[in-house]
């Protein structure tokens, strides 16, 4: 399989080509045309959960929010690699992933209307809440990663983090502990070129994102993010390698957001119309359906119908969120500690 | 000239920026993007980007290579983008800036400048609302300043740009377009360490940033039932104790409304003045109206969170009772 | 068994360890070496190195990964070598150890301890005699002990240790080896939240940690002169709010005596809360004995920034003399 | 000139071999006979500093302070390579750089005796203050050498952390935000195999420190500490680089300490003799008196003269500091801002 050496962008793991060819059937991994559907699926999804809640912020009905449109392979590949035991750990721009591995996104769009009670993950998904201070996930990843190999569980632990989440002391120091204690951790940056306004040299004046696992004695790999197939490769080989001990992987996603970075956010501020309409063209969710078309096992009534219940479903998630009861104001006290203590008690009180 | 307080602090930045070569600005999005709250707005444009500088999204790292952009000679004016993002510099601040001048015996100073976006009010999201106060103001060697209103913004960040010691420099987000009042255009200064008094003579509420107009508003409301006096602190380090104190011995009875979480909030601190320098004075005990002690929750709830007027109101009143 | 601190703490350490294979130590030095205080000595041997990790330095790090182990099923006990190397954990504590809770709505907790050698009076270099409370109380969500003998060290940590919260355990390094005292063999628990109180009549004397025992010889000290009533928190947060206010009703009058920098110590809170509590039965202001807003002195003039017995003793005599 | 691929400790950058005999005379730097004399003359008078400061400490006229035995070829050759107007970020084992660098002895002897009045560095001395807590100096140091980028002065900054160092959150940022703004930067890591008792194999699984650079896009060089000419050599390009504009360097000295962490250590708590045995054989002070006997520049005479010399030179420091009168304990009020507030003047009357 190849391996982008450092530096060098050209090297960038592919198999996709953004007219939806494949570029060397050898390296394209084993999924079934379910499966392949299936991930086209999620990333329609994701692409309409955008839009919608785009629409639902502009009336008033969400919080500033975090759109990964253009992003969808990335979190889509890397999300459907993993196995059922393995952990997420997410961050505010993970939507695709987090519904892929199961939240209801009826709580997605709880949490995103300032509503904590949309971040209680349910039991049976295998998924930490989401951190919003930028890379501060990091840590919490590699020391669970750690305490699966402790615990000696055969369970792999992705966490997603930006390009500017590289600057943090916290990438740093998560990354290097997992190095040193060889955790079964996927470290994944999704390189969506921008911090905000902020591009991705004035972040980091190393070439590539992956070349930094140099610093902490494992491999990094860049891939095209955009490439549904070279994400979903290159995660699950990192995921089995973790899993059957071999150490941590950081996963270079080179992609683009294509919208805003919130909603609070004018990208034409500071970056140029013909960047976005380059990016427009390598579109992750055209790719894939230029590939299954041509593979013969999508139609356009296909898309249709995805398009419609895609639709349904994330309306459906809208009502069933917005139909819940007002928290109650003494919900913030419930949570501090197993038991509150006098002292809460008392604050309590005072609300009435 | 009627300005809002994002237009006063950007105004105070740019003349002192036009004056001073060596001020530099430097922060996440503060460049083209003109900073998340536009506080920045135009000085990119206005001064290049080797004065106006997106870094790293690194709050260490802002704030320790300001600490050694200071010591060269520069006078740099960080920005850090929400007041929940300040705890990754908190050990810069703590271990370094407060200390270079007395780890050096003074051959060495910060004149710096750390500013940010502060506190609630604003239905954000988590990490985004909160008051940073008691960590900063329990560190020796620093000041903190808080404006209340777009006059009270320039003045003091003049002074602050000024000033040979580092000054942490907290912009209530809620009052960033929420009042527009008269600000002079040329430049003018406010001492730190000076509070604002509006006379009364019954009570004293004492209050800071964002509070200070949840005050004035219950000032309204209680109208010629009590003669209120109120006072907005502007710098809780150093404090104008003199002011304080003077006060709660003319009224004996005083109110103190604190955004930030009760316990250890700076009206302790307050509390704690008042009992060792005008306890004879009091008639009751002293009311602080705050936060409660729990993560500063999500926008559903952050109004029963945050001190309102009616909770000054009420405390008012009871104070007045007593 | 007679133990000093030190001992008492490695004895609570080992105990838990043998019942329950999910605690695991991890920090700075404190495998083969057996931490720079000699805290985990011993253990390493006992319990080997995947039980009693040296990480990398990196404090951020091991508090962030504590928080991830935690949430696997572990029950993290994190050294931080210092009090003056815990502000690069700050962010963790701040933004996450304290909220995790709280943002999972109760699916995810953190039964975790975060343990270091607190507070001045050894002579130390600079960063190695700082006091951490008021950072640390301030955050919601977590819980603050600070014992102030090998007793309360045992059974305060063995409480932390199986507490399903997180507990930040303050270790005053100048009583480490300076009392000795029985300590049961067997465990026992401390509730975190219950101050200790040695009764007297006159005035009210409040502390913990190192202090405790400068109270202590200041007691000595004033004989029969004065009858002293002497509380020791040994937790901070929860605070046994009765305790103190209970005591101050009785006698009408308090000393509190804090290690750290004055301005928002806990003394502050201290006041408050008596200020709220128990206004009418105060005959004189608390008066708080403290160290200075200065950074904490080096060595050769330590001496000078701490409270010392005298101090103490001579707030006493003011009060009892208001 | 040859420099370290990543990662390949084999390709360590020497000139001489621990017998004192170049490797290669090309690749010798330009230094007289005088410079060579003077260079190990500083490493003497280092190791004496430590010897007479050790039983000072044990007689309990100093504090806890840490010996640099072992690295003296590390800070010498660095610190020596350095211009009149570079400026010197140190550590809290930096003795030797210092004392190079013009920091008077009798002052560093008051600061590790506890007394804060021996950091007043002089103002002819380019040098910041010591930094105890691991790793923090590292952005100062950046945002000076970019300041002095900013003003233009064609000066370059020298910052020295040990190995441990690299895992902290601050060196990650410092070094990130030096490759970004480009600062004329030389980052010097003394890698001593150790942090206390944490050998440096469970510090980063990295293979050499030298290589984390690439995380930051520039060069990273390691270099045989002990080796006090090919330290200079590295050094001396690093900076000239750094003033001609070029961007930031991190050395990696590869160096041991040979003495304790500090005086409350006991290192054969966790290191075997043999291995001190191994790194004693290659005690840079022996392999450069080597180099000079052989060379004909030094003799008994010389050796016997210079010892005697550091050691009255010591002691005069010693002296010199004893007999400065105990600080005033308004002392620790007035240099808290550039004039004492009104709460301070109220707390230092409280002293009365
Ligand atoms: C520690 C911290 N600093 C600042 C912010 C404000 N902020 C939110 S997102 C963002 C940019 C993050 O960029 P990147 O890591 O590339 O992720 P992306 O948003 O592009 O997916 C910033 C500055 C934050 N959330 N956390
Ligand atoms: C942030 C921080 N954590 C812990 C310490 C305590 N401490 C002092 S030196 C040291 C080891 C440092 O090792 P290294 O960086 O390799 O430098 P060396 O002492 O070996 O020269 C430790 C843990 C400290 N000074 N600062
Ligand atoms: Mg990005
Ligand atoms: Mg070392």
């Amino acid at each position: 399989m190849p391996r982008t050496k450092v530096p060098a962008k050209s090297d960038m793991f592919q198999i996709l080509d953004p007219e939806g060819n494949v570029l060397d059937k050898k390296l394209m991994p084993k999924l079934t045309d379910d499966d392949i559907r299936k991930m086209y699926g999620y990333m329609v999804l994701a692409r309409k959960w955008d839009e919608i809640a785009w629409n639902l912020q502009r009336e008033g009905r969400l919080l500033t929010f975090a759109p990964l449109t253009g992003q969808e392979a990335s979190q889509v590949g890397s999300a459907y690699a993993m196995e059922k035991d393995d952990w997420l750990f997410p961050m505010y721009r993970s939507n695709a992933a987090m519904i892929l591995r199961g939240m209801p996104m009826d709580l997605l769009f709880q949490y995103w209307s300032g509503d904590e009670r949309g971040l209680k993950i349910p039991d049976d998904v295998n998924m930490f809440t989401i951190a919003i201070p930028v890379g501060t996930q990091i840590p919490h990843a590699a020391g669970f990663a750690w305490g699966m190999k402790i615990q000696k569980k055969k369970v792999g632990v992705v966490v997603y983090f930006g390009d500017a989440a590289t600057s943090k002391g916290d990438f740093h120091e998560g990354l290097n502990f997992a190095g040193v204690f060889k955790a079964p951790l996927v470290a994944i940056c999704e390189n969506n070129q921008y911090a905000i306004s902020v591009p991705r040299s004035r972040q980091t004046a190393s070439e590539t994102i992956a070349q930094k696992a140099a610093a902490y004695g494992f491999e990094g790999v860049q891939v095209d993010g955009n490439d549904v197939f070279a994400v979903y490769k290159v995660t699950k080989d990192a995921l089995d390698k973790a899993r059957n001990g071999n150490g941590p992987t950081l996963i270079e996603c080179f992609t683009y957001r294509l919208g805003a970075h919130t909603t609070s956010d004018d990208p034409t501020k500071y970056r140029p119309v013909e960047e976005v309409e380059y990016w427009k063209k390598r579109d992750p969710i055209d790719r894939l359906r230029k590939f299954m078309v041509k593979k013969g096992i999508w139609s356009d009534s296909d898309e249709q119908k995805l398009l419609a219940n895609v639709e349904v479903r994330v309306n459906d998630a809208v009502k069933k969120a917005e139909a819940v009861e007002a928290p109650k104001p003494e919900d913030m006290f419930n949570y501090v500690y197993e038991k509150a203590t006098e002292q809460l008690r008392q604050q309590m009180s005072e609300l009435k | 000239m009627k300005l809002n307080m994002v237009q006063a602090i950007n105004l105070a930045l740019k003349q002192e920026m036009e004056k001073d070569s060596s001020i530099i600005l430097l922060g996440e999005d503060i460049g083209k993007n003109g900073g998340v709250f536009r506080v920045t707005e135009g000085l990119w444009q206005q001064f290049g980007d080797e004065r106006v500088i997106d870094t790293p999204l690194a709050e260490l790292g802002i704030v320790g290579t300001s600490i050694g952009l200071a010591i060269s000679g520069m006078k740099p004016v960080a920005e850090i983008q929400f007041d929940g993002f300040t705890p990754p510099a908190l050990d810069q601040i703590i271990s370094h800036v407060g200390r270079i001048r007395n780890r050096s015996r003074g051959r060495f100073h910060l004149q710096m400048v750390i500013r940010f976006p502060s506190g609630g009010g604003i239905r954000a999201l988590e990490h985004h609302s909160e008051i940073m106060d008691t960590y900063l103001c329990h560190i020796a060697g620093i000041k903190v300043v808080v404006p209340a209103t777009p006059n009270d913004a320039k003045g003091l960040l003049i002074s602050a740009i000024r000033d040979k010691d580092p000054v942490i420099f907290m912009e209530p987000k809620k009052v960033y377009r929420a009042i527009k009042e008269e600000v002079p255009e040329e430049e003018y200064t406010i001492p730190i360490g000076e509070a604002k008094v509006r006379e009364g003579d019954d009570v004293t509420v004492i209050a800071w940033g964002a509070m200070v107009k949840t005050v004035n508003e219950a000032r309204e409301k209680i109208g010629d039932k009590y003669s209120v006096e109120t006072i907005n602190l502007r710098s809780l380090k150093p404090l104008d104790t003199n002011a304080v104190v003077k006060s709660v011995k003319k009224t004996g009875r005083a109110v103190i409304v604190q955004e930030g979480p009760r316990t250890l909030g700076f009206a302790a601190e307050l509390i704690a003045l008042i009992n060792e320098k005008a306890f004879l004075s009091l008639e009751a005990p002293i009311k602080r109206v705050t936060g409660f002690d729990v993560p500063t929750p999500l926008p559903k709830l952050e109004n029963y969170y945050l001190p309102s007027v009616d909770k000054v109101v009420n405390a008012i009143e009871d104070v007045m009772r007593f």
